[in-house]
């Protein structure tokens, strides 16, 4: 157990870890937007995420980036950043839309069990990393440096790097922008109302595929951007990518309150801090038992995560 | 003769700013029909919440048979003798009839998982005993046809009956009936203050919510009101029927005696 | 919709039938159904053979293990409605201590079995206890944790072999003249086969009793179930316990017909895969699962001369049955029966109660 | 708005429990359909607004089939109903429930204001309660709130499911009182009732519904003097 | 089992490891190795008694699915030697399969020191073991850095884990800190929190080149500038792709060359046949190889294919292959490497 690390290089690992949990937070929102209208875990979110890399690496090829290049600058840059920014959440969503229409939409409408909807999302996920695996001869593929990596400054030891604030800030406003849309638009009402009572959503008038639809999409552009930051900083990707951050933000989910669009932020925000400080006391091969304790005692004395809403049940 | 079983003192149930109940003093006496009425939301279901440990009373006591059930868990309460039905029908619609009944008659069988898988002597008497009880349980409710149906398939009239049946079973000395001729036409309704009576004079108490003022009055010994929380009279039905805060609370116009 | 009615026909006429039987013709029945399960290994059909990989060890693992793992999970997901996503988690501890004690003191196989049961058992409770209060999803994370935990515990720790496991696992001594080598797992499968048996016998029992219906209670309505009296975290510990003592044991089998064992095999995917047995087969009825377990362990090698598209194929698979047969594929319907004696009382509260 | 519904017939799986039902709601009428336990009031009323599929048969509303219409879109045209059951929305307010109602409508913001004033209004127990959890109400304020809910829809046609279910007597009154309010400033009505006294008292016309069938159809106030129907549906005792 | 007259002309080569599921790169990688050089086998041998397909067995890495394949593969008469398993985890549950049929394999990969003992005489191993490389890893560390203060890094796995004991033995009180990242760790921040303030100046990643490719690029990007090495797992044309420039000046080690520096014109006609050489593909090539040269000397049945490879020896791409009593290659040298320019450049033998 190493606190001293901790102490000494707080500031540094705090930063590293917001810029972790960012992507963490952005991913867990899908988990929880579907989670919020279904009740259900969706499986196949995690190869959401995954296809989203890959896109982002074929927009990067398709703007001419090469990975022996030199990084872009000025206008150049940007452009390329936004064309992969948007190429990867384009493509999530519609993953998202799909595996909704494929895994859950008939089981839904035969009123299947929650059980039976999550083995169909399984299925889907093993086909997808499968597929991928195929696909990509199971090599991981590298993501050229658009971005050049540098030191906006120092604090305390901390060297806060550009690509990772561009993440916080990011993940950040994204979240902000779907909060906005979810609070202020019908849908919000929508989601909420179905999850409660899909009859009774129907008869005010909820089209209840339509908000289905936009929640899976909602949650892929996140899943999408969150693919893009992914690959903006670590810069690399394989088939596999999706299993470990999807259980890391199924957990920030569940952390925060699972259902809950700020639980899922805060959640991730949290957990990536988390994480990184555990590793660094306890090692890193520890961190993920370390941060599963932290998060059964945080639901045993707040069983329905940090923000959760208590579970909503019919008095008796 | 009065002996008090269940007793309600100085019960008082907030939640957030609501107060369901305030300062209540409430009881049943044995081997009575007692009624408790009120306004929509005047908290009598909240009574039966409070009285079966699914809410801790903010403040006050409850004791039952010289017990404080305050505290205790739900099935504790249940073993101790209060059973209930619910206002909005609350059966186990995948279990057949007789199951949802077997459920209740459990109770106070003592045999667990080992002595079910290796069978017992115990067991096995203690499951036949059951099930004997579940069977007179619904011949009783006239349920004894439905015995092999799932909960959920069940006719709404047979549903509330199988929750009374399902309540009994847990050989309860005070039954809490929450509105159980809601849904009945009024051929029904007489069919089942028939029943609770029986169900009385097989020696249960009963504690009634209703909203059907001509069932109250037919079978009540004894009609509490509760208005915002609050009692507002405690008596025999053709007293509270007439009491001017209870007409104008509750009732509307002067009732009619039947 | 003309098929379904078919297909829920044989199988309600096959439920009358049985019911109707009488005890004589149900025993010969049981008996050649057993006696066929045992002889299973000697039958070379080319329908069910395995190409890929040999016939009798498949029997043993995967199908086998499926089989008795998903009939343990189903206990906690099928009767009691608990989801548990770190199944596996059981296993590995059976076959951890058949590995450890095996190897480093005296006992033999039979002599760890009861105590692999034990310790799976023991770790049932302790996860349970405290978290089965939780309710739904917040269970599923927090067992799917647990199920990680067991396995990074095991590849963390130096003593135990850490990622390179334990190996030189012995086997279990001869019984009568059935000798356990690596060579032939006959004797496995059918030390399996008794166990699974056993444990079919056992959850038949419980589901028919007591236990069987606070389950069906808990896993339709909580807070009645309580209210009727039903000691709910009891009976859900109790449904771990019970689902981690099936794991435990087939731990312990598995771990000294491998002979060596190393942590990564105890990964989320065996849970998953468990889990999918579990619902494919039809959840919560027991025949369906044992049918689940079995095609989800074989289709796998069945298939194993598509190599490349292998798992592929099978993810597929996963999602078309499901949409086909979203209950599975012998779905857990609750046959209501009409015993013609209920009608003979006459009706309207005719009866008396004490 | 004319509702027309012909030779219904709908399926619970095998079991039929419609078979062959028409029945008819003028514009402007209130209808009520009575019918002992399990006679398949429910049903209709489902079928109507979309929550059960139609197995044969029309349900033509304003000269249009909507038999094949999803539900939520039949909530559009104006169909609105208060279902059994009540089917609040457990985790939403009181407030949060109420402009449920109001989903889909445009310049929802203008009339929002004064339709709530109405239900608080009708309910003004709903007032007090308004950011109260629906799952936290009492079942008679649940009911309250399933039928200010319906209302907040304007509704054209506007369907009830035994809306005395678990009401005091006061306000059994005073929900009946106001049915008869909303009837005539132009809302049709369509209204199953246990209490059959009081809807026949209510309605221009009645049905009375016998395991799926019609087996009556005439004025109300006909009905409630029919001796066979004060038999079966009013009660030998009652007045 | 003695040659059987059916198998004439077709005698098969198997190789055994993860071919689907996440570990399938490796086993990809090998089983090029070995179709290639059955194809180059055939075209120099026409009308060999070589069937021209490789027995392919997916254990997916997995000892569990191993278990019901490797009987199979033991009863597949013609089946007459086997490159593989790939895993140690898996060899352990087959290897005593294999022996009781007389199956001669020789691993590319499984680096467990305890393997002899489990096949016994029909056990090779065409890499060597940690024992080995470890030690000519510390060697090298320190060779390019005098007072090289050492952190040690492993992935969690079998292999990794072997490796970094060895690795630590020899550098003895020269590690100053140690860290496990397990497979799927993307965020190294304490990792390298950690190596900061070790002030160490070299950091050993025992583990596959993916990670090891995150890794050193985190560490690069963190401004840290030390020296980093890493063994076998990592040499991988792969490792210098995904790295790029942090790549540059990484020391790597094994106990053989990647194929493209062993003979680029192979490692051209390979892909040309849509084959990319990988990590272990030297490794398997070379197995196979010495099968077929087995086979080529006239010998068609199991017995006297393993007695023809325990004895004989055969010189291959990564060395010369000639097994010991143990099933151990002897005499074969640790190379070392390193990165310069975006390519692997041989340093020579590791004295
Ligand atoms: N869990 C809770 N949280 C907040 N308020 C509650 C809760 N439970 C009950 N209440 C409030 O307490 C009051 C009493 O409720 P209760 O259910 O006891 O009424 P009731 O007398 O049974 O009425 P009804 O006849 O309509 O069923 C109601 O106003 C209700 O909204
Ligand atoms: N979900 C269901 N599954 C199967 N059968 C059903 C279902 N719902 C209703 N039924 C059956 O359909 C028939 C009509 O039921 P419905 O609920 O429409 O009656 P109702 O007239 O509204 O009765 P109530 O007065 O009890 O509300 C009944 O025989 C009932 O058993
Ligand atoms: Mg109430
Ligand atoms: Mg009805």
């Amino acid at each position: 157990m190493d606190f001293a690390l901790l102490r000494d290089a707080f500031w540094g690992l705090t930063f590293d870890g917001l810029a972790l949990g960012a992507i963490y937070a952005l991913i867990s929102l899908g988990y929880t937007l579907v989670y919020g209208v279904l009740r259900l875990i969706n499986f196949a979110h995690s190869e959401v995420f995954m296809i989203g890399t890959f896109s982002a690496l074929v927009a990067s090829g398709i703007m001419g980036v090469k990975v022996e290049d030199d990084p872009r600058t000025g206008w150049k840059m940007v452009l390329t950043l936004l064309v992969c920014l948007i190429a990867a959440m384009l493509a999530s969503a519609i993953t998202a839309v799909l595996v909704e229409i494929i895994a859950y939409r008939r089981l839904r409408q035969r009123g299947a069990t929650k059980l039976a909807t999550l083995i169909s999302a399984i299925g889907v996920s093993i086909s997808l990393v499968e597929a991928f695996r195929i696909i990509t001869h199971s090599l991981p593929r590298e993501f050229p440096r658009i971005m050049d990596k540098t030191f906006l400054l120092s604090y305390a030891g901390a060297d806060i790097r550009n690509d990772k604030v561009i993440v916080i800030v990011a993940a950040g406003l994204m979240m902000f922008a779907l909060e906005r849309f979810i609070s202020k638009s019908r849908y919000g009402k929508g989601i909420r109302a179905v999850s409660m009572d899909e009859n009774t959503a129907t008869l005010m008038g909820v089209n209840i595929n339509k908000v289905i639809t936009v929640t899976f999409l909602a949650g892929g552009l996140m899943a999408g951007a969150a693919a893009f930051f992914y690959i903006l900083v670590y810069e690399n990707t394989s088939f596999k990518v999706g299993f470990f951050l999807g259980i890391s933000a199924f957990t920030a989910a569940v952390l925060g309150g699972i259902g809950n669009l700020k639980g899922a932020l805060f959640g991730g925000f949290v957990l990536g801090v988390l994480e990184t400080y555990t590793s660094a006391v306890f090692g890193t091969a520890w961190k993920a038992v370390i941060s599963f304790l932290i998060l059964v005692l945080v639901l045993l004395i707040k069983p329905t995560g940090l923000f959760g809403e208590s579970i909503q049940q019919a008095r008796v | 003769m009065s002996e008090k079983l269940l007793e309600l003192k100085n019960v008082t149930m907030k939640f957030g700013g609501v107060t369901a109940l305030n300062e209540v003093n409430l009881h049943v006496n044995k081997g009575e029909i007692a009624a408790l009425i009120g306004p929509n939301g005047a908290g009598k279901t909240t009574v039966f919440n409070v009285v079966t440990g699914v809410y801790k009373p903010t403040s006050g006591e409850v004791n039952f048979v010289g017990q404080s059930v305050v505290g205790k868990k739900r099935y504790q309460v249940t073993k101790i003798g209060i059973a209930r039905t619910f206002q909005n029908i609350r059966l186990f619609g995948e279990s057949t009839a007789l199951e949802n009944v077997v459920t209740g008659a459990d109770v106070h069988s003592k045999s667990g998982v080992i002595g079910s898988i290796f069978g017992t002597p115990r067991s096995r008497r203690e499951e036949k005993a059951a099930l004997e009880r579940g069977m007179e349980l619904l011949a009783f409710m006239g349920l004894k046809h439905r015995a092999g149906q799932l909960g959920k398939n069940l006719p709404y009239g047979d549903q509330r009956r199988l929750e009374i049946a399902r309540a009994l079973a847990t050989n309860p000395q005070l039954l809490l009936l929450d509105e159980p001729a809601a849904g009945f036409n009024p051929a029904e309704k007489v069919a089942l203050a028939a029943t609770i009576r029986k169900i009385r004079d097989a020696g249960y108490t009963v504690l009634l919510i209703e909203h059907d003022m001509s069932l109250i009055m037919d079978i009540s010994d004894r009609v509490a009101v509760l208005d915002f929380g609050q009692k507002i009279a405690d008596d025999v039905p053709k007293v509270v029927q007439n009491d001017p805060r209870v007409i104008e609370a509750y009732l509307g116009a002067p009732a009619d005696a039947s | 919709m003309a098929d379904k009615k078919f297909r829920y026909n044989v199988r309600d006429h096959a439920a009358e039938y049985w019911e109707r039987s009488p005890k004589w013709r149900r025993v010969c029945l049981s008996i050649s159904f057993i006696a066929f399960f045992y002889a299973l290994p000697f039958l070379n059909n080319p329908l069910i053979n395995t190409p890929g990989s040999d016939f009798q060890s498949v029997l043993f693992y995967p199908v086998g293990m499926y089989v008795l793992m998903a009939i343990g999970l189903n206990i906690v997901v099928g009767k009691s409605g608990l989801l548990d996503l770190g199944y596996v988690a059981f296993f590995a501890i059976g076959a951890y201590t058949m590995a450890i004690l095996g190897t480093h003191t005296g006992l033999n196989f039979w002599e760890i079995l009861p105590i692999g049961i034990a310790l799976a058992m023991f770790s049932g409770a302790l996860l349970g206890t405290p978290t089965l209060r939780l309710r739904g999803d917040y269970l599923a994370i927090v067992t799917l944790g647990f199920g990680e935990i067991v396995r990074i515990v095991a590849v963390n720790i130096e003593a135990i072999g850490g990622p390179r496991g334990i190996a030189g696992i012995p086997t279990p001594p001869d019984f009568f003249n059935a000798k356990f080598t690596i060579l032939d797992p006959k004797p496995y499968y059918w030390v399996l086969l008794t166990f699974t048996l056993l444990i079919v016998w056992m959850v038949r029992r419980m589901a028919a009793r007591r236990p069987g219906r606070a389950w069906d209670a808990i896993r339709q309505d909580d807070d009645v179930a309580q209210l009727m009296g039903v000691n709910t975290l009891k009976y859900k510990v109790w449904a771990f316990v019970l689902g981690a003592a099936v794991a435990g044991a087939g731990g312990v089998l598995y771990a000294s017909q491998i002979l060596s064992i190393v942590p990564d095999q105890f990964n989320l995917n065996v849970s998953i895969l468990i889990l999918a047995c579990v619902v494919f087969g039809g959840i919560g009825n027991l025949w369906g699962v044992i049918l689940g377990a079995t095609l989800l362990a074989f289709t796998p090698e069945r298939i194993r001369f598509l190599s490349q598209p292998r798992i592929l194929v099978f993810g597929i698979a996963l999602v078309v049955m499901m949409n086909l047969r979203p209950d599975g594929i012998l779905p857990k319907k609750k046959r209501e029966h009409f015993d013609p004696n209920w009608h003979t009382v006459e009706e309207s509260g005719e009866g008396e109660i004490k | 708005m004319r509702l027309e519904i012909k030779d219904l017939h709908v399926h619970y799986g095998k079991i039929e429990a419609i078979k062959g039902i028409s029945v008819t709601v003028n514009e402007g009428e209130i209808v009520t359909l009575i019918g002992a336990n399990g006679a398949g009031k429910t049903t209709m009323l489902k079928t109507i607004s979309g929550l059960r599929p139609v197995s044969s048969g029309q349900i033509i509303f304003n000269g249009e089939d909507i038999s094949k219409m999803p539900a939520h879109k039949r909530a559009d045209l104006g169909l609105s109903q208060a279902p059994e059951g009540r089917g609040i929305f457990i985790g939403m307010s009181v407030l949060e429930n109420l402009e449920m109602g109001k989903y889909n409508r445009k310049n929802r913001k203008a009339e929002m204001n004064e339709d709530l004033e109405k239900v608080f209004h009708l309910f003004p127990r709903l007032k007090e309660r308004i950011s109260q959890v629906g799952g936290t109400l009492s079942g008679g304020e649940q009911q309250m709130l399933a039928i200010g809910r319906a209302l907040m829809a304007r509704p054209k046609v506007l369907l009830l499911d035994e809306p005395s279910m678990g009401l005091a007597p006061l306000m059994i009154a005073n929900i009946f009182n106001i049915i008869t309010e909303i009837n005539k400033t132009g809302t049709t009505i369509l209204l199953v009732e246990q209490n059959a006294q009081q809807a026949l008292q209510r309605a221009h016309r009645a049905y009375v519904l016998e395991v799926g069938h019609v087996v009556k159809e005439a004025k109300a106030s006909d009905l409630l003097n029919d001796p066979a129907v004060r038999a079966a549906y009013l009660g030998t005792g009652a007045h | 089992p003695a040659a059987n007259a059916a198998c004439s002309g077709k005698l098969k080569i198997a190789y055994q490891g993860p071919l689907t599921g996440p570990e399938a790169a490796l086993g990809i990688n090998e089983l090029n190795g070995v179709k290639f050089a059955l194809s180059k086998f055939l075209t120099a041998n026409k009308g060999a008694n070589v069937d021209p397909t490789v027995y392919e067995v997916d254990d997916q890495g997995d000892p569990a699915v191993a278990g019901p394949i490797a009987p199979k593969v033991a009863a597949e008469e013609c089946v007459v030697a086997l490159v593989g398993p790939a895993y140690s985890g898996a060899s352990k549950v087959s290897l005593p399969v294999y022996l009781s049929a007389g199956l001669s394999i020789i691993t590319p990969s499984a680096t467990n020191p305890t393997l002899p003992t489990f096949g016994k005489s029909i056990f090779h191993r065409a890499v060597l073991t940690d024992d080995y490389q470890g030690p000519a890893a510390a060697r090298l560390i320190v060779s390019k850095n005098k007072n090289a203060k050492v952190f040690l890094v492993n992935d969690a796995s079998d292999y990794a884990v072997g490796l970094q004991k060895t690795v630590d033995i020899t550098l003895a009180g020269r590690v100053v800190g140690k860290d496990v990242t397990p497979t799927g760790t993307t965020d190294f921040t304490a990792t390298i929190a950690k190596i900061k303030k070790s002030k160490a100046t070299a950091v050993f990643y025992s583990g596959y080149f993916s990670q090891a490719a995150v890794f050193v690029k985190q560490l690069r990007d963190s401004g840290s500038k030390i020296t980093f090495a890493s063994g076998d797992g990592t040499l991988d044309d792969q490792f210098v792709k995904l790295a790029r420039k942090s790549a540059e000046g990484a020391l790597l080690t094994a106990p053989a060359i990647p194929f493209e520096t062993a003979s680029p014109k192979l490692a051209k006609e390979m892909t040309a046949m849509g084959m990319k050489p990988g990590v272990y593909t030297t490794e398997s090539y070379d197995a196979a190889n010495f099968f077929l040269e087995a086979i080529k000397a006239g010998n068609t049945d199991r017995a006297s294919i393993n007695k023809y490879v325990s004895t004989k020896s055969s010189k291959g791409l990564s060395k010369t292959l000639k097994f010991d009593a143990e099933g151990e290659v002897s005499g074969a040298d640790v190379n070392g490497f390193i990165v310069k320019n975006g390519k692997l450049v041989l340093l020579g033998a590791i004295k």
